[in-house]
């Protein structure tokens, strides 16, 4: 079929206003998957990236249950993830901390959908954890766990900006040296907020 | 104020098959803490970076995130040019001369050891609805280009061969190369087809590597240890569609270097021009980039090969470095090695590969298959 | 940095998939191939370029070319070949094929294609060709539909240009 | 330290600007997209493309029109065929960028018109243009955690949020302000009348953000022509002047970050100000273009371009401060949560809106007072980058 011929738009001659006819045909999600002709693509994009000094260091870390930062000579800093410059002086960074398994949340969210916008039986909650030991405090990306409840006012009665947590690790014999090694950061039973 | 620019640091990671003790990030801070160096500068004193890099080549979607960090260029003026290395450093040309910034970092890194589907990637970049359902190696298109550019410009296997031989050798006494090697003509002529006429040695092999060069002012190049001037830069695109190309002649390159001579005066490019580090990702290439920058009348690139024209010793040299041949294809930092090696030779320090009375270059890069861009930057002593 | 680990290398994927439309010129180029079996072009009159594949623009001077279609002839000639010994991945094939770009009769442009019915050794440049469709039940409204170019053993008709 | 070492020596104005429409689909492809915003900039101010020197060029990742270096793929449409070409690339910030980019071009001396285009069409990637989000992450220490876009955006709203005891009200009125303001706008996508409530009702897909919080995946394009100093008034007696632009990026390092203040957009802001000469943005700036891929984002980038005080421009949107007739528009076009979010087209978008506000050519959209100076910005990247124009008649 031939719906989707366009008919042309045309442009119009004329001084002000700025908008000469705007050019475009939209389709509807069915158009799109069957009205027009496409061609489908799916590559093989496969990777297998360098993870370098630093960061090789800090996944045999994991492995170990720890965490590892480094501290910066020059400005003192101690920083997660680890890296083998300092960006701020740009200098090598070769002192190796073990941080604590503990933290605060800086921030987290609830999030009920897929990448692809489909719900989530059980919404995960992503969060930045700023692991103590580091100075500023600072940390990475993960995932805050072991939390009951669906709704966003049963987790927020459980989880808040400011809240110390602590890494739940997979047992030893199932850690491969990843940032999944930390299943989670689960709220600390007795602590007290910062 | 002046609109000179010049090059003022080079900071070179050596090239090599892999690199997996390092991450891109820490490859690239060694480019930048030795290009500073090189510069008599600190990271503070840069006005402003440039970084050269593609998202399928990193296999990361919207790669320049990462770039600031191993620049010090953190909380500064940073972008990207998802282009060819010379089109970064047109990038800061541009920055010097609007009159903004004093020193500009260019940077590119090339990590294709970590590409596992080479060929998957670079299918991606041909024309979904037009060439791509064709399933074919995308070297087939150089194939193409080359078996017209032979016809066109009567150029016999042999001396395509004689690139490789050539380049290859150079790259022996070249310490940042990962690709030298004594081998034959016929070692070439016999290596696998790939897409006929096209063999595979015929092909620069990739190596993984990280570079950064440091573009002044005038102001700032007159106070560094050994400024070499950037007396011309050009770069262009012709179609990207197959349809439209000149299949047996590389517009673009001689488009990008028409724009690079005017801006630097020269009449008489074989004359003028005393070296050329041109790209060479393919073997014909190079003849036929000889051709388009009129360093070569069509037809006499192959004469030149063969008579030893072009050697590191030879009256016009070309690719002392080794090339892309012999040093190795790192997609768009290519480029930026080779203004290394330019810039190098320039100041008299390329050591084995030194070419004699070496007082200006010509640096002339392409961004490889599909594409039809490139870029062109004369060199100066003075 | 003093680290005591080895390095890793951690392997991943980008996990992408495509739907590309044809666009405005090509839902028209390949409709027509597609109901037709004919190949239709758009040209610029004041630059004197006949595009196939069709565009709705001239990338030289921006006209707009959408009232500029005609019927183009499906003959052309071998502006270059190359035999593949490689498939998309990088890997061997069991049988080479030969792929040429077909400057098309009567336009500036061309198509890249397979060479059919011919021996790796019969194929040469400047070859007249003719486009093989397959047979309107197997037509797609793609490229596929173009099986591949097929020496034609007529003269061509004069080209307009180069 | 100041951030430039010297004014620019050239000047550069804006003389043409185009859009396509901007749509969830498009049959046209992005060649064609950008076709139709690139023609009709040079129609708009009598340039032919023949006298275009030099041709800039801004999308975002190549995972969303699944064309490897699709800046090579699309230049045709750009109409960069046989002409010096660049991709400038800060990811979401790509569109103010390119203006930028231009700019650099025309400031040089090296070209006295230059085409500036962004194009993106998102509808290829599939089953959901998000996909291509999926690798903006680290390679090693994120991606195994599978995050997704609305995880970094609602971690940053948050974080805004509990940082100056914001509520989320405050914020679903920038959606119900831009939606607002689309409906005047000719290539708007999802223009609706909306309140409060229907965007707080709407569902929550990632606590704190709310569907009509978030801007539509669009396909689209946007063009503007510039032009030196030198030729400028031979096609134009209304030229609108590049006064500053100022870009900055921050780590990659996101978790070590203040997530509360764009401190990205604070500096980009102040290289751009310093350049043209402001001192007193909230009383020199008349008309504002910040970036609202997400609700909250409009406010944030309004507290980093120094036009509102830290975790105060809820409050000021709240007093009608920034509606189209308030002290200080934002976003009249109706934004990307109005117009539609092909990412650079929508940054450029911006651009366009005040090129046109600041000649008094936007129609219904225009802001009252006949606004001299605007500001557009752009933002991108791991919440990193911020890009900024300053565009005026002087």
């Amino acid at each position: 079929m031939m719906a989707h011929l366009p008919k042309r738009s045309p442009v119009v001659q004329g001084t002000a206003p700025p908008y000469r006819a705007l050019r475009g045909n939209p389709l509807s999600d069915a158009e799109f998957r069957t009205g027009v002709l496409t061609t489908a693509w799916t590559p093989t994009l496969e990777y297998a990236w360098d993870a370098g000094e630093a960061i090789s260091e800090f996944l045999d870390g994991l492995r170990q249950g720890k965490i590892l930062g480094v501290r910066c000579r020059r400005c003192g800093r101690v920083v997660t993830p680890p890296r083998a410059f300092c960006e701020l002086d740009f200098k090598p960074m070769d002192e190796w901390v073990e941080l604590a398994s503990t933290g605060t949340v800086n921030t987290f969210s609830i999030c009920y959908v897929t990448w692809d916008m489909k719900p989530l039986r059980r919404p995960q909650l992503p969060a930045v954890i700023e692991i103590d030991g580091t100075n500023p405090r600072g940390g990475f990306l993960h995932l805050v766990g072991g939390v009951p409840g669906r709704s966003v006012e049963e987790i927020r009665r459980r989880v808040r900006v400011g809240m110390r947590v602590q890494a739940v690790w997979k047992p030893r014999a199932q850690r491969d040296g990843a940032i999944t090694d930390i299943r989670y950061f689960a709220p600390v039973a007795s602590g007290r907020s910062r | 104020m002046s609109d000179r620019v010049a090059i003022v640091g080079v900071g070179i990671v050596p090239l090599r098959v892999q690199s997996r003790e390092r991450s891109f990030r820490e490859l690239t801070f060694e480019a930048a803490a030795r290009a500073y160096a090189d510069a008599g500068i600190t990271h503070e004193e840069v006005d402003s970076f440039v970084s050269v890099c593609e998202d399928f080549h990193e296999g990361t979607s919207i790669t320049d995130e990462y770039t600031p960090d191993q620049l010090g260029a953190v909380l500064r003026p940073v972008h990207t040019v998802a282009g060819d290395g010379l089109q970064g450093i047109a990038a800061a040309v541009m920055l010097v001369r609007s009159g903004i910034a004093d020193l500009v970092a260019v940077e590119a890194h090339c990590k294709a050891s970590n590409i596992v589907s080479h060929q998957q990637v670079l299918a991606m970049a041909l024309d979904p609805a037009y060439e791509r359902p064709v399933r074919v190696t995308p070297h087939a298109i150089a194939a193409l280009e080359m078996r017209r550019y032979q016809q066109d410009s009567v150029i016999p296997d042999e001396a395509i061969a004689m690139v490789v031989v050539k380049n290859r050798r150079q790259a022996l006494a070249n310490p940042v190369a990962a690709h030298g090697s004594s081998i034959s003509p016929e070692d070439v002529l016999s290596s696998a087809p790939v897409a006929e006429p096209l063999r595979t040695l015929e092909i620069s092999p990739y190596a993984d590597g990280a570079v950064v060069i440091v573009v002044a002012s005038e102001d700032a190049a007159r106070r560094a240890p050994k400024p070499v001037w950037i007396r011309g830069i050009g770069w262009a695109s012709d179609s990207p569609w197959l349809a439209m190309r000149s299949w047996g002649q590389a517009s673009y390159a001689q488009l990008s270097a028409t724009m690079a001579y005017t801006m630097a005066g020269i009449t008489d490019p074989p004359r003028e021009i005393s070296f050329a580090e041109l790209d060479d990702t393919y073997a014909y290439k190079e003849l036929q980039h000889l051709e388009a920058a009129q360093l070569a009348s069509r037809g006499e690139a192959a004469r030149w090969i063969m008579d030893g024209h072009t050697r590191q010793g030879g009256p016009f040299p070309v690719n002392p470095s080794g090339g892309s041949l012999g040093m190795g294809y790192c997609f768009d930092a290519t480029a930026l090695y080779r203004t290394g090696a330019a810039v190098q030779q320039l100041r008299g320090e390329a050591g084995r590969v030194q070419v004699r009375n070496a007082s200006t270059g010509l640096v002339l890069s392409w961004r490889g298959v599909p594409t039809q861009t490139g870029g062109a930057m004369v060199l100066g002593a003075l | 940095m003093k680290g005591t680990s080895s390095a890793r290398v951690v392997r991943g994927k980008m996990p992408v998939q495509y739907l590309y439309t044809a666009g405005v010129a090509g839902e028209r180029f390949f409709q027509t191939i597609k109901t037709k079996g004919v190949l239709m072009a758009t040209t610029c009159r004041d630059c004197r370029i006949t595009y196939l594949p069709p565009r709705v623009y001239c990338e030289r001077c921006f006209a707009d070319l959408s009232e500029t279609w005609s019927q183009v002839p499906s003959t052309g000639r071998v502006h270059s070949y190359t035999v593949v010994h490689q498939d998309q991945d990088g890997q061997p094939v069991d049988a080479p094929q030969i792929v040429a770009f077909v400057r098309m009769d009567g336009t500036d442009g061309g198509l890249i294609g397979l060479v059919l019915h011919t021996s790796l050794q019969g194929v040469h440049l400047d070859m007249p060709v003719e486009a093989v469709l397959r047979p309107p039940r197997q037509r797609r409204g793609t490229l596929d539909d173009i099986e591949g170019f097929a020496p034609r053993q007529k003269p061509a008709p004069p080209r307009r240009k180069r | 330290m100041s951030l430039m070492k010297r004014k620019p020596t050239r000047r550069v104005a804006v003389i043409g600007a185009g859009l396509s429409l901007f749509m969830r689909r498009a049959l046209e492809t992005g060649k064609e997209l950008s076709y139709y915003a690139a023609s009709q900039a040079l129609e708009t101010c009598g340039v032919r493309l023949k006298d275009i020197g030099a041709v800039v060029m801004a999308t975002a990742p190549d995972a969303f029109d699944g064309v490897h270096m699709k800046g090579e793929w699309l230049l045709d449409g750009a109409g960069a065929t046989r002409k010096p070409y660049l991709r400038a690339y800060v990811g979401g910030g790509s569109g103010v960028f390119s203006i930028i980019s231009g700019w650099m071009m025309v400031a040089s001396g090296l070209f006295d018109l230059v085409l500036v285009v962004a194009e993106e069409k998102m509808s290829s990637c599939q089953p959901h243009p998000q996909g291509a989000f999926l690798t903006i992450f680290d390679q090693i220490i994120e991606r195994p955690l599978g995050p997704n876009l609305l995880w970094i955006f609602s971690l940053e709203q948050h974080r805004y949020m509990a940082t100056y005891g914001i509520r989320n009200d405050d914020i679903a009125r920038v959606s119900v302000k831009n939606k607002h303001n689309a409906i005047a706008h000719p290539a708007a996508q999802v223009a609706t009348e909306i309140t409060v409530k229907d965007v707080l009702a709407s569902e929550v897909v990632a606590w704190p953000v709310h569907r009509l919080m978030v801007s539509p995946v669009s396909d689209g394009a946007a063009a503007i022509v510039l032009a030196s100093e030198k030729v400028a008034s031979r096609f134009t007696d209304k030229p609108v002047w590049v006064q500053g632009v100022g870009w900055c990026l921050d780590t990659s390092y996101w978790g070590n970050r203040d997530l509360a203040y764009p401190r990205y957009v604070e500096k980009a802001a102040k290289m751009a100000y310093e350049m043209a000469g402001i001192t007193e943005p909230r009383k020199q700036i008349h008309v504002v273009e910040p970036y609202d891929p997400f609700a909250y984002k409009e406010l944030h980038h309004l507290e980093g371009l120094q036009l509102a005080d830290r975790g105060k421009a809820p409050e000021d949107l709240a007093h009608g401060r920034f509606e189209r007739t308030g002290e200080l528009p934002s976003c009249p076009s109706g934004g990307l949560m109005g117009v539609g979010n092909p990412i650079a087209a929508a940054g450029l978008m911006k651009v366009c809106e005040l090129f046109w506000q600041l000649r008094g050519e936007a129609g219904a959209r225009q802001v009252p007072g006949a606004p001299e100076r605007g500001v557009a910005q752009a933002w991108g990247d791991l919440m990193q980058v911020g890009t900024v124009a300053v565009l005026g008649l002087q």
